[in-house]
């Protein structure tokens, strides 16, 4: 109907598959903005130098840091939840059943922390260090 | 026992926004949801609205969202639910309201009716007047979608669907699949050529939201993942 | 009796391409974008990236094709997902076409950027 | 009110199997309107299970003969023999008509429909159950309703849903439209039309266990008795033997027909008792008294008012070991479980979903359940609704499915003949009231066509006394359960019929809570169990009189047919408040009454 009822739907409707789906699509959108911004700041390099070096100023900032954070986890669930859908249509749609799809949204899930944390961890180190200077 | 349900109320006579109302009775474990709004409709509050006819799952009316799912309430039991705690009932989500737990049902069959969902055959009929010979293999191939009540739980549980009621929605593309797989009927590339529009099977998001709804238990993702195959590599099989 | 199996002649919609777009791309960019995220994001960082590192990076022709067919993959993929993800808010005709133009150019300014300086870019003399 | 008027040629009213046959036939003479107050496709039909009959002899020898046969036996008789063997041989070329409409029936392994025993359904020369139910797993009713409602829909019929008919307009003696109510908006439509085709189907609600759904509150027999027609054979209502105990859920005859037994306390097979040849696979009303007679002697479960149905592999085994049931190529019948999954899907999800038993486990408990209507609007073979017992036709108006009494199954109804019923008249109704219209002119509309709909309405609205009509209805069902059940005493359907008549007293003084236009089911329930008081009262009526006991018609006071005085139909009227009965003659052409044995 609306924006406003898909809102609803997405945040009231219980089901790991809803969730599953709403995360990829905020992770996707997450993603591309980032992107966007990213492409056109690595662009400066070439089109203006002495941009270029306030912008990586900027992504140093901690709060860009956390972002990254974030960045990395979308990143990480978009691609895995992307490979799983990718392969339940395209490859195997008898794994469409109700049990299956539980269990492979869990551990869609399960993984992208088990990846994720570590890098978090790197990453997170990294802001610490900075943080001083 | 006893249960408490919270029942969105809206009377479009009385009410400019829905509001909750909780009602606490008696019950039993084996009840059903729909009895239990039976009963308030029977002797507590006779302006309770729903749809309701067979009571056991087979005819399609009582499809609401009960602790924020899509089933029917003729086929939960509250042994089922955690009746320690509220149950909420809503009417389900993406269609107009009408009253109460009752809503316009009417963009969900326009959009069934999108689909061709008949069959289709202009072919002679066999000489001997007898039936069309079917292998019991052939049968089976669509035997998963012909067992939809057109209870519209999956439809209005799609968050496309949510967003766009322009989208078919999983109910239709079902019935489609009914069609598309039967081997005596004739219209599969018709309707396949409709779902692969703009309203069709590739506005699926794969939510799954569909397939945890049906009461009949259909498996309604892959029956879409496979149109959406047959449309990309044109195989019936 | 037997089965026979059947098959079916239905043109490709944009839409179906599309689908497809979203999965083979998809599938490409899984390896491009990790590895891409691996390296930048995580081992390097962002406090070792300055340009004499992009320019580093960018001193053989591998890390270019890369990053032009990473960049190329990741954000048509994103912008048609970002189309659908509209067309489920945007129900008009004629708003559905304003949004793909719109999504098009920009698509095209951020590829066309990207390229340029992914290819045109001469490290500066150190 | 604002009072909308439509004008069709053929106006259908329910879109059931019946209804929907009728439409598919009438929409291609007529301009035509389906009525119905739910989605057609919410219809009751889609609740039927175990299949369809028809001698196909797909799987061995059958002939239209024998299922006619077997059908005037079913009906002990009371059935009309003309209406019976029309029905019977026209039922192979429906059922290849619905197949060519795209039913998906099961199939054999050379790809032609599959057929299952059912009960009463014999080979009349070795007197084994023959196997004439044509099915689809155990949704036939739901495979044959959507067909119908799809093939609507590809012939644009046009549908006027969740519309409640509330009254039949009659100008001049003849049918002239009917007046209904829109649920969404609380208007009143008017339908003008040629003619009308009654097709709501039954009224189960009338007791307490029952397999129907809530929708089945006998309306278009109410409306069309209120309209000073008569009802026939109200006193013969079905009760299947085999009802999900207390929820009265139907588990289907199809059960026994893949080889399940009943079993009482003592762990016996006790229909070989009372039906020696076909066991349990004898008529419904046979079978149901079997049940009540072992559960009042005691051998209900642990006392209980149940017994067990049992199709555990092991017991279906057993048993057709000790019966010699073989195979079509002869070899011994035996099955799995998975193969019962297979035929019984739906009646092992209603076990598990509200019994919490799964049937391949274990037995499922069953008690008897109000299930079919035999009588209904009287009609004859072309469904032309007859105004008394001289076989007088009300030009304009039409009946068919189970709401009308043609009569194919007189006082008992073998399975799978209703679905029959319900095509083979369904399109006679069509049909011929397409082919009525072409030739008749619209009668003039009355100024006041709507006002007798919209007292009946208003008289509830304003009712201002505190009678809760759903007391009212409770008591009413629990009444006929009790008395006007499977077995019957004078001195219970005395009381039940005062009963009723306190209970429509009291229904003078209800309360009921919404007053408002929008989709006020609270105002349409009341009318409904209205109807239901109406229809309770005839058939009380009708029992008592019948002073014999034929088919589901079982009194402990007469407990034998009395073909001398009593093989004739009934037909009720109601007339300033009172009930009149008057009798016709049944038609007999080859069958012989005979003594009933199974
Ligand atoms: C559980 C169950 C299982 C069965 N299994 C079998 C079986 O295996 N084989 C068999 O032969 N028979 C079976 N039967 C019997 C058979 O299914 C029914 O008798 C038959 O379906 C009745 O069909 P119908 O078209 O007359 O009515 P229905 O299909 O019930 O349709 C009635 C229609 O009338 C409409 N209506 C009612 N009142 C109004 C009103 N006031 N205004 C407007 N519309 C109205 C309703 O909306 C509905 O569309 C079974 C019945 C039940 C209950
Ligand atoms: C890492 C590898 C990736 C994989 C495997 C992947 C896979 C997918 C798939 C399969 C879809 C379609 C979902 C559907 O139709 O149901 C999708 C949607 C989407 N992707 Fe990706 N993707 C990846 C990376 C990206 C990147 C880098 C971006 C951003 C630039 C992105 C943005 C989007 C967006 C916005 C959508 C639409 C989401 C929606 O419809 O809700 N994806 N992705
Ligand atoms: S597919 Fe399932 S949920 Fe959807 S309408 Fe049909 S029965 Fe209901
Ligand atoms: S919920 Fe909707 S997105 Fe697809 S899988 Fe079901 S149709
Ligand atoms: S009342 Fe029929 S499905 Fe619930």
């Amino acid at each position: 109907m609306s924006f406003k009822t898909a809102s609803e739907g997405y945040v009231k409707y219980q089901g790991l598959g809803n969730w599953a789906f709403v995360l990829h699509r905020l992770t996707g959108l997450g993603v591309i903005l980032f992107l966007a911004i990213h492409v056109v700041d690595t662009a400066f390099v070439y089109f203006a130098p002495d941009l270029y070096k306030e912008a990586i100023a900027l992504y140093r900032s901690p709060l860009f840091g956390l972002g990254e954070i974030l960045l990395v986890l979308s990143i990480i669930y978009h691609g895995l939840n992307g490979l799983r859908v990718i392969y339940f249509d395209m490859v195997n749609p008898n794994m469409w059943t109700i049990e299956i799809n539980r269990k492979s949204v869990i551990w869609t899930w399960i993984i992208t922390l088990v990846l994720w944390l570590p890098a978090a961890v790197v990453m997170g180190s990294h802001i610490l260090e900075h943080l001083g200077g | 026992m006893q249960v408490t349900l919270k029942i969105l109320r809206y009377n479009p006579e009385k009410d400019a926004q829905p509001h909750y109302e909780r009602y606490t009775l008696d019950a039993e474990p084996t009840d059903r949801i729909l009895d239990v709004l039976e009963k308030i409709k029977a002797h507590e509050d006779g302006t309770l609205t729903f749809r309701r006819s067979c009571a056991h799952g087979i005819c399609g009316s009582c499809a609401m969202r009960i602790n924020g799912r899509n089933r029917l309430a003729c086929k939960t039991l509250l042994q089922t639910l955690d009746t320690s705690k509220e149950i909420t009932v809503e009417p389900i989500l993406g269609l107009p309201r009408v009253k109460d737990l009752v809503v316009d049902m009417t963009t969900f069959f326009d959009n069934y009716k999108k689909v061709m969902p008949y069959f289709v055959n202009d072919e002679p009929l066999p000489e001997d007047g007898r039936e069309r010979l079917q292998s019991p293999e052939e049968r089976e191939r669509f035997d998963d979608t012909t067992k939809c009540i057109l209870c519209g739980a999956c439809t209005t549980a799609c968050p496309t669907f949510w967003a766009d009621n322009s989208y078919v929605g999983p109910s239709a593309i079902v019935n489609a699949h009914r069609f598309i797989f039967d081997s005596r009927d004739r219209a599969a590339a018709e309707r396949l050529k409709i779902l692969a529009g703009e309203s069709g099977v590739f506005r699926c998001r794969t939510a799954f939201n569909c397939t945890e709804a049906c009461p009949r238990e259909i498996d309604i993702t892959k029956a879409i993942a496979e149109v959406k195959r047959a449309i990309i590599t044109g195989r019936l099989d | 009796m037997t089965t026979q199996s059947r098959t079916v002649d239905v043109p490709q919609t944009w839409e179906s391409f599309a689908w497809k777009w979203m999965r083979y791309s998809g599938v490409i960019i899984f390896i491009l974008a990790w590895i891409h995220v691996l390296i930048q994001d995580i081992l390097v960082g962002v406090y070792k990236i300055d340009i004499g590192y992009v320019a580093g990076r960018w001193n053989g022709g591998f890390w270019r094709v890369y990053d032009f067919l990473l960049l190329f993959f990741a954000f048509s993929h994103g912008m048609n997902g970002v189309r659908q993800v509209l067309y489920d808010y945007i129900h008009s005709a004629g708003g559905r076409r304003a949004l793909n133009w719109i999504l098009l150019i920009l698509w095209a300014i951020v590829v066309v950027i990207g390229t340029i300086a992914i290819f045109a870019f001469t490290p500066p003399a150190a | 009110m604002s009072v909308k008027t439509h004008q069709y040629e053929v106006v259908i009213v329910g879109a059931g199997g019946a209804g929907l046959m009728a439409a598919l036939y009438a929409s291609q003479k007529a301009s035509t309107a389906v009525i119905s107050k739910l989605y057609p496709t919410r219809s009751h039909t889609g609740a039927a299970q175990g299949g369809i009959s028809a001698a196909l002899g797909n799987i061995e020898e059958d002939r239209p003969e024998w299922h006619t046969y077997d059908t005037v036996k079913g009906s002990d008789y009371l059935g009309d023999q003309d209406a019976i063997e029309f029905m019977c041989f026209k039922a192979p070329e429906l059922v290849y008509e619905l197949e060519h409409m795209g039913l998906p029936f099961d199939r054999t392994p050379e790809g032609r429909i599959l057929q299952r025993p059912f009960g009463g359904h014999t080979n009349n020369e070795t007197g084994k159950p023959v196997r004439r139910a044509c099915h689809a797993a155990d949704r036939t009713g739901h495979m044959i309703l959507q067909t119908l409602y799809q093939q609507c829909i590809k012939n644009d019929v046009t549908f006027f849903d969740e519309f409640q008919v509330l009254d039949l307009i009659m100008v001049n003696g003849k049918a002239a439209g009917v007046v209904a109510i829109e649920l969404a908006t609380g208007d009143l439509h008017v339908f003008h039309a040629k003619a009308v085709i009654m097709a709501t189907g039954g009224w189960g609600r009338v007791w307490e266990i029952t397999s129907n759904a809530y929708a089945y509150t006998g309306d278009g027999a109410a409306i069309v008795l209120r309209k000073g027609l008569p009802l026939e054979d109200m006193e013969f209502f079905q009760f299947h033997p085999t009802g999900i105990y207390k929820l009265g859920i139907l588990i289907t005859e199809g059960v026994r027909g893949e080889g399940g037994v009943l079993i009482n306390d003592k762990g016996e097979r006790f229909m070989e008792k009372y039906a020696p040849h076909v066991k349990d696979l004898a008529s419904r009303d046979v079978v149901s008294r079997a049940m009540y007679i072992e559960m009042k002697e005691g051998r209900g479960i642990n006392g209980q008012r149940y017994l067990y149905l049992d199709v555990r592999p092991e017991t279906v085994n057993k048993y057709a070991k000790i019966d010699g049931r073989t195979n079509p190529d002869g070899t011994p019948y035996q099955v799995t479980a998975e193969e019962i999954l297979h035929k019984l899907p739906d009646i092992i999800d209603f076990c598990k979903t509200y019994l919490g038993v799964d049937p391949v486990k274990e037995p499922m408990p069953v008690q008897p359940t109000a299930h079919y209507a035999m009588g209904g609007i009287p009609t004859n073979v072309k469904t032309e609704v007859l105004a008394d017992e001289k076989g007088t036709v009300v030009p304009g108006l039409y009946a068919a499915g189970e709401n009308a009494c043609v009569s194919v199954h007189g006082a008992n109804r073998l399975g799978t003949n209703s679905l029959l019923d319900l095509v083979v008249f369904g399109k006679e109704a069509g049909v011929h009231a397409a082919e009525y219209a072409t030739g008749a002119a619209f009668e003039p509309l009355p100024g006041d066509a709507a006002d007798f709909a919209r007292s009946q309405l208003d008289a509830i609205l304003n009712s201002k006394g505190n009678e809760r009509v759903a007391d009212i209805a409770a008591e009413m069902k629990h009444e006929m359960m009790d008395k006007v059940g499977v077995f019957r005493t004078e001195e219970g359907m005395q009381e039940a019929l005062n009963k009723i008549r306190e209970l429509k007293e009291r229904f003078q003084h209800i309360h009921i809570d919404d007053r408002g236009k929008t989709f006020n089911t609270d105002l349409l329930t009341a009318w409904e169990i209205g109807n239901l008081l109406d229809i309770a009262e005839v058939t009380a009526a009708s029992a008592l009189a019948r002073k014999e006991s034929r088919g589901a018609h079982s009194r402990d006071d007469y407990p034998k047919r009395d073909d001398q005085n009593w093989l004739k139909h009934t037909l009720a009227w109601r007339r300033d408040g009172e009930i009149e009965l008057r009798y016709k003659p049944v038609v007999l052409t080859k069958y012989e009454p005979k003594e009933r044995v199974y």
